[in-house]
């Protein structure tokens, strides 16, 4: 159902790859202003909902609702420009580019396009807020992995985002760094920006998100904050495993 | 007879398009080297041939067990002297196709070069085998059919030894992923120094083969280079399947417009049937989908 | 402006230097190696052995500068204007082709330069020596060759050899379809049966969908009007599929030595443009020469008119007793030179008895028509059997 | 001032001398000289347009030829019945329309099956103007008697280049060179960044088509005869991608940095060693390939960077990044 | 058997890795620890002969030199290493990819032993021999990529984060799976972000930072060092 509070309302969607359906008939919704982790066992589904709601990936059927704006099915350009950014889950940086630039990309052609001086400007502090100023003239290709996260994450921002989708952006950090990164976007969605996002790191999905959502095989198969659904039998035996508990 | 006709002739001219472009999949799919000169070395085989033929007396079958190993170790010897510095230096394959098209694109007017000192810019033909067979009414001719033959029995040895064989897997591995190839063990400068040398026997058997029924000058290298780029593109890049089919296909297209719609579109009709396949499928008739 | 060179015959230099830039590579590379760049090298040779051209009172010797034009009209207008504005040459030899010639036409008419354009063959002739007053040609248009074997059809059926069935091919560039399309209006006009009509695109390889297309149509006569290439790949195939007419003709290429070195003996019987006049004693000795010192027979086309216009420009510069273009040229328009082709005259600034139609006779690529000139042989009809 | 004004402001003035000398240069050269001039001004036109495309984007094309002909065609058919100028406009509008069709229907091909596709197109032009002449118009080949003269093209090609450096600086710097860059890197990320890649990359390569057709205009009047195997040989592609390469083609001046060694050495080679141009072309060119491995522009680059950083009062290497020839 | 001395590499002029020591002893399993961009691959990756360490640097296995030697001969030498990002074969079965590696010389004779041990190891594997490797989820592509470094008869086994992007369940059944690969007499050095999970399975660690060992232990050691605590398992604490 579509309530007139949620930002994103995502109605039985199902896209195929050839004879297998990689998202089967999923619905969800997403309050604005809420932070929703997409789980499910590897396979399952999360990164194809993602694509489909970036425009990345076109669906078989179903509805993508944006604030009431269907964007099923348009471009990922035109998707961006309503407002969603995301970041990938095979990290994606322009790797001929500097930070700066690379920020700039997503500063110069979202909703509110800025050029020139002024997205010199915002490019810096958004670098900045990732933490990332120091290597404002590296290029993107050869920083660490941990530092391409964080570009893409500054990029993400700089379209200035509603939605915001982040595919396994937390994977691979140690866990001091995990809390550095968990305060990054709990500031984040302190200025009001939406998240969805999808993650295997337990410890970060509990103490950051309002709600899951969690499939496997491309249907959703339990939904309700986290504690409440962690705890299905049936999250456990396809997700969790027995040791997650210890 | 006419339906027949075309059918046999669009078959032979079709293996020879495949057999053209047997070598460049190997160079191309598993070297990963851009060859533009890949022609010249067709061309240089062809007069070889014709040297052997005229002056030694050579037959060409027989020349065939000379040039080839010689092809094979020249072409060995260009991808360990020269090429193997470009894939060190390339960053990306995207890198490596420029430097590599940089680099066989000087190679190919040294070899031209050589060919022109040799033998002048004349026209040059010979006659080997002028038999001609009869299939059902329809008259074919025992030197083309001999080239299809010979494609047909490389193209299928070809693909035993990259499926079943050790050292053909491994050249499908570099193919598909040179940095997880060296991982799996595979020395892959060997690897792709082998692909490449193969490509360079194939092209040099092709050339051979080839000079038995065409005309052929020091120029005309770059009309078999292309050929052979568009059918491993159409087939898909590195696809040896891919490359005889698309190679038959095109070989069938030009024959049938030849007689049922005008020859004066056989060109453009070919070219039109490759634009249509890549922009149906952009990685071509058996290349991966989001590769 | 015409910039002729100051060459009073006091001043004359110590050597005549003589520029060409022929295609040595690229498409056109196998026409030009074929039937240009050996007869230059042949009649420099020649020359200096002689003890070079007689200017005045002098013997001056022929000194070469020579480039590669790659087949591109650019190079080619590039290389010539080298030629005349670096390298200073008196004269300039013409490249290969009608394109060729045509691009370079405007540098050597701005120089002054005499232009004896031998390989270019075109309808316009007219048009252009209008245009270009120093333009000689010396092959005659593309209509003239159609003539050539289209009277020879209407002879044979007027003797009853054959009903009038006739299959053309025809390679579409200029000078391919400037043939086809006078030939299949002067074949309407006569009321023959083109059973069989259709053009190629040049760098065609494959020919057997021609063939056999026009193999079931079964006609007496077969006319290609086809260059080097597809010459040998059409007779190469007609072999092969057995399809032997009565009449059988190809046109470039035919005359080349390539071509008999190809079939050998079954070039018997085989039509073409061009062919030889055997009784004529410096044409063969020419044919001899040409052998000898080249390593390979002549094309029984061009080859010859190549030749002579040379000898046409050094029996000039002698006449002329200067290599002021100007006076070299007004040799050319009126005088007779005595050449490989026999007494000849430039008159119109054109050559028009070369000969349009040849076949393969016992070995030689015999001049048949016109059938009414002197020294030609008879046709042989039907041609033999393919072996 | 910043190094980036700095480098316009040079950049305008190497622009202006440059126009200058070319516009003057009848004064001063023969009539090999023009002819120098003119080769020189055809391969940086066609080398800096393809690059204006190809080197942001990584989209090689070989298709220079389609467009460079269908400019020298225009002149074929519509030379003697329009104005000058009308058949210039004419000859890039056409183009730039063909360019768009093309543009949009190759859309999902990328890397060497674009390169080939772009081959076969410009093959399947020339095929189809071949049928078409043959066929319909009676004859294949076709005959421009313009009375222009070799300053006039000088002239015109150097207006052209300077038009070409003009816009193309803009594009540059503008958000479309930079959307064209993000395509060059990584489309799904332009994509994803809200940039309309369809748009952006056929807006600019309609834009280089145009001009490669300008030159084929306005060189088609000195070749006197044109027919499909001399408009569209596809040696011009190849030789235009060459230089492109060589040069540097993510730089609006890198291909000029390989029109100019390719011009002179091709000359140099045709006219010292005709014989043996071939070969030595060939191993010249092999030992560019191994000795500049970055294109001509990166090596320039190379060399300003290490002055600067041997001086770095002058905010060492700021724009600069180091990179490939594409 | 693995014995690194004095090790230092540099990507141009920036120097990743300075003068690390390290040993892995026969059958053991040693981890590292280290934040991002700690040197870590590098590492790995110095050892595996993809990246060239500078002059001074050691790096022997059971005393013979391992430095200069190109991928394709550490491997015949006994290492086998599982990259970041699992460097398969995408578009190559299952089958392929466990066959690739039993490419090296070394491997060949045991062919048929050593696919017999990855099917018992992975059990999952036997199901989808057929599969195209690209298809698979992450977890099984990993099963493919650790299976297939098996089945070169490494002595030694270089794994880069194997867990990364694993859901719960996988990863547990990886750490399942390490442990068992111990049972088969090779050794194991491998990076992990999840201490406490790999500092349970492993018999040493080192810590790594800015290019440097900065610490080393036993697994019980580091686990109960307040500074390890803090730096690499503090989240997982407050939580
Ligand atoms: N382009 C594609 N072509 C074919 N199959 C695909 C494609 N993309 C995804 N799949 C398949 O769809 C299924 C879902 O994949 P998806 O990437 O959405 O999983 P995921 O939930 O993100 O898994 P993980 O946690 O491992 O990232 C998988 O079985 C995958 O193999
Ligand atoms: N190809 C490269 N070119 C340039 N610098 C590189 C390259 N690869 C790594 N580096 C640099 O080397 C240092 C060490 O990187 P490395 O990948 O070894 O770290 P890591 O410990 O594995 O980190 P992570 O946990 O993020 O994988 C980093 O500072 C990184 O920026
Ligand atoms: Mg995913
Ligand atoms: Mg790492």
């Amino acid at each position: 159902m579509t309530t007139s509070t949620a930002l994103l309302a995502v109605s039985d969607v199902t896209r195929r790859f050839g004879s297998l359906r990689a998202v089967d008939g999923l619905s969800f919704d997403v309050a604005a202003g809420e932070i929703v982790g997409l789980l499910g066992p590897n396979g399952s589904g999360k990164t194809t909902m993602m694509n489909l709601v970036s425009g990345a990936l076109k669906p078989d059927a179903g509805t993508i609702r944006l604030a009431g704006h269907d964007i099923a099915g348009l471009p990922a350009n035109r998707i961006a420009c309503h407002g969603i950014a995301r970041t990938f889950q095979l990290v994606r940086v322009l790797p001929s580019m500097n930070c700066l630039d690379n920020v700039k990309a997503g500063l110069g052609f979202g909703a509110q396009p800025t050029w020139g001086a002024a997205a010199d400007s915002k490019a810096e502090a958004l670098l900045e807020r990732v933490g990332m100023a120091h290597r404002r003239l590296t290029l993107g290709k050869e920083l660490t992995y941990m530092d391409q996260k964080r570009l893409e994450l500054a990029r993400a921002l700089a379209l200035q985002p509603r939605l915001l989708l982040l595919d396994e952006w937390l994977a691979g950090l140690n866990p001091s760094e995990l809390v550095e990164a968990i305060e990054l976007l709990r500031k984040v969605r302190g200025e009001g920006v939406t998240m969805v996002m999808v993650e295997h790191v337990m410890d970060a999905i509990r103490s950051l998100c309002d709600r899951c959502v969690i499939m496997n095989a491309g249907v959703k198969i339990a939904e309700g904050t986290p504690a409440e659904a962690l705890a299905e039998p049936e999250v456990v035996r396809a997700y969790l495993g027995d040791d997650a508990h210890a | 007879m006419a339906f027949l006709d075309a059918l046999l002739n669009g078959l032979t001219l079709g293996g020879m398009y495949a057999l053209v472009a047997m070598g460049l999949t190997l160079q191309y799919g598993v070297a990963r080297i851009m060859n533009l000169s890949y022609g010249e070395f067709l061309i240089a085989a062809a007069f070889s041939a014709y040297w052997l033929f005229q002056v030694q007396a050579i037959n060409p079958l027989l020349a065939l067990l000379l040039v080839v190993p010689v092809a094979f170790g020249a072409n060995w010897l260009i991808y360990q002297l020269m090429l193997h510095p470009l894939v060190r230096r390339s960053r990306d394959r995207g890198e490596l196709e420029v430097n590599s098209i940089l680099a066989t694109f000087g190679l190919l007017f040294v070899i031209q070069g050589l060919v022109l000192l040799l033998f002048g810019s004349n026209y040059f033909s010979y006659t080997y085998i002028s038999n001609v067979f009869m299939i059902a009414g329809s008259p074919i001719a025992a030197d083309r059919l001999l080239a299809v033959g010979v494609a047909v029995v490389l193209g299928t040895a070809l693909y035993l030894l990259l499926v079943r064989t050790r050292p053909g897997t491994a050249l499908r591995a570099v193919s598909v992923d040179p940095r997880a190839a060296q991982l799996a063990g595979i020395d892959v400068r060997a690897a792709s120094a082998m692909a490449f040398a193969l490509g360079g026997g194939l092209v040099a058997a092709s050339g051979v083969l080839v000079s038995m029924f065409t005309t052929f000058n020091a120029s005309m290298g770059v009309v078999f280079t292309m050929k052979a780029l568009i059918v491993v593109i159409m087939g898909g890049a590195g696809h040896l399947l891919g490359a005889l089919a698309a190679g038959l296909i095109l070989g069938l297209v030009e024959s049938f417009v030849a007689v049922y719609v005008a020859p004066g579109l056989t060109l453009a009709a070919t070219f039109t049937l490759f634009l249509l396949v890549l922009l149906i499928r952009p990685t071509g008739m058996m290349g991966r989908a989001g590769a | 402006v015409a910039l002729s060179l100051p060459a009073m015959a006091d001043d004359l230099p110590e050597s005549i230097r003589i520029g060409y830039a022929v295609s040595d590579t690229g498409p056109y590379a196998g026409g030009a190696g074929t039937t240009i760049t050996p007869n230059y090298k042949l009649w420099v040779e020649e020359v200096n052995q002689a003890g070079g051209i007689r200017v005045g009172d002098r013997q001056l010797p022929i000194e070469v500068v020579a480039y590669d034009d790659r087949s591109s009209s650019e190079e080619a207008v590039r290389a010539v204007e080298r030629l005349i504005n670096q390298d200073e040459v008196h004269f300039v030899l013409p490249p290969w082709g009608t394109a060729l010639n045509l691009a370079v036409a405007p540098v050597l008419h701005r120089a002054g330069y005499p232009h004896l354009a031998v390989t270019a063959v075109s309808d316009r002739q007219q048009d252009l020596m209008d245009r270009w007053p120093r333009l000689f040609f010396f092959l005659s248009t593309s209509s003239h060759y159609a003539e050539g074997i289209v009277t020879m059809l209407e002879e044979l059926r007027e003797s009853g050899e054959i009903e009038g069935r006739v299959a053309m091919v025809n390679v579409a560039d200029q000078f391919g379809i400037e043939l086809a399309n006078a030939a299949r209006a002067l074949l309407q006009e006569a009321d023959f049966d083109v059973v069989y009509s259709q053009s190629y695109p040049p760098g065609t390889q494959d020919m057997q969908g021609i063939i056999n297309s026009a193999r079931q149509r079964d006609p007496e006569a077969f006319l290609a009007f086809s260059y080097p290439p597809e010459t040998i790949a059409i007779t190469d195939q007609a072999q092969t599929l057995g399809f032997n007419p009565p009449l059988f003709y190809t046109a470039v290429g035919t005359a080349f030595p390539l071509f008999k070195n190809r079939f050998g003996d079954n070039v018997e019987g085989v039509l073409g443009i061009g062919g030889v006049d055997t009784d004529s004693e410096v044409m063969v000795d020419y044919i001899e020469r040409h052998t000898e010192m080249t390593g390979q027979a002549p094309d029984l086309w061009a080859s010859a008119p190549t030749y002579a216009s040379l000898q046409v420009l050094q029996q000039a510069i002698e006449r002329a007793g200067s290599i002021d273009h100007e006076q070299v040229v007004a040799e050319m328009e009126n005088g007779t030179f005595d050449t490989v082709l026999g007494e000849i005259t430039l008159e119109g600034r054109a050559y028009w008895e070369g000969w349009q139609v040849g076949q393969w006779q016992d070995g030689v690529f015999r001049a048949i028509g016109p059938s009414d000139r002197e020294g030609a042989a008879e046709i042989v009809l039907p041609k033999p059997d393919w072996r | 001032m910043t190094t980036n004004a700095r480098s316009t402001l040079l950049g305008a003035i190497l622009l202006l001398a440059g126009v200058i000398g070319f516009a003057l240069l009848p004064g001063f050269v023969g009539g090999y000289g023009l002819s120098m001039a003119i080769n020189f001004l055809m391969f940086a036109i066609l080398a800096t347009a393809w690059a204006m495309f190809s080197g942001p984007s990584g989209y090689v094309s070989l298709a220079t030829v389609a467009f460079f002909g269908i400019g020298a065609y225009t002149v074929a058919v519509l030379g003697e019945q329009l104005p000058w100028g009308a058949v210039l406009l004419l000859s890039a509008a056409i183009a730039f329309l063909v360019a768009l069709l093309v543009g949009l229907s190759t859309l999902r091909l990328r890397g060497v099956y674009f390169v080939i596709f772009s081959f076969g197109l410009a093959e399947l032009i020339r095929q189809v103007v071949n049928w078409y002449e043959s066929t319909q118009a009676g004859s294949v080949g076709r005959y421009v008697f313009l009375d222009i003269t070799q300053e006039q093209i000088v002239w015109q090609l150097t207006a052209v280049l300077a038009l070409l450096f003009i816009v193309g600086w803009l594009i540059e710097r503008s958000r479309v060179g930079f959307a064209l860059r993000m395509i060059g890197d990584d489309e799904t990320v332009a994509l994803h960044c809200g940039v309309n890649i369809t748009l952006i990359k056929v807006l600019v390569f309609s834009l280089s088509a145009a001009f490669m057709a300008l030159v084929g205009a306005i060189v088609a009047p000195r070749w006197t005869y044109l027919d499909p195997s001399i408009a569209f040989n596809p040696n011009i592609s190849f030789q235009v991608l060459i230089m492109a390469l060589l040069g540097g083609a993510r730089r609006l001046y890198g291909p000029l940095l390989g029109v100019i060694p390719m011009v002179l050495l091709f000359e140099y080679l045709s006219s010292s060693f005709p014989q043996l141009f071939s070969i030595l072309l060939g191993i010249t060119f092999l030992a560019i390939v191994y000795m500049v491995p970055h294109g001509v522009a990166g090596l320039i680059e190379g060399y300003v960077q290490r002055y600067r950083e041997r001086f770095p009062g002058r905010r060492a290497g700021e724009n600069l990044q180091k990179e490939s020839a594409l | 058997m693995l014995e690194l001395r004095n090790v230092s590499a540099a990507y141009g002029q920036h120097l990743a890795l300075q003068g690390i020591d390290l040993q892995v002893r026969v059958g053991e399993m040693v981890v590292m620890l280290g934040a991002n961009g700690a040197g870590k691959s590098t590492l790995l990756s110095v050892i595996s002969g993809q990246v060239p360490a500078r002059s001074g640097s050691e790096v022997q296995l059971e005393g013979i030199d391992l430095l200069g030697l190109p991928p394709h001969e550490v491997v015949e030498a006994g290492i086998a290493l599982v990259p970041e990002g699992r460097g398969i074969f995408g578009a190559m079965t299952v089958r392929e990819n466990l066959l690739l590696g039993a490419y090296p010389k070394r491997a060949r004779a045991a062919e048929r032993r050593s696919l017999e041990r990855v099917m018992t190891l992975f059990p999952k594997l036997e199901e989808r021999l057929g599969q195209v490797a690209g298809t698979m989820s992450g977890g099984e592509q990993q099963m493919v990529a650790i299976g297939r470094a098996l089945m070169s008869a490494p002595r030694l086994l270089l794994l880069d984060e194997p867990s990364l992007g694993l859901s719960p369940l996988m990863a547990g059944e990886l750490f399942k799976a390490l442990e068992r690969i111990r049972e088969i007499e090779v050794s194991v050095l491998f990076v992990e972000q999840n201490a406490r999970k790999s500092l349970a399975i492993a018999d040493r660690g080192y810590l790594i930072e800015n290019g440097a060992v900065v610490g080393e232990g036993t697994a019980e050691g580091l686990l109960a060092d307040d500074a390890v605590q803090q730096a690499y398992l503090g989240l997982a604490k407050s939580a």
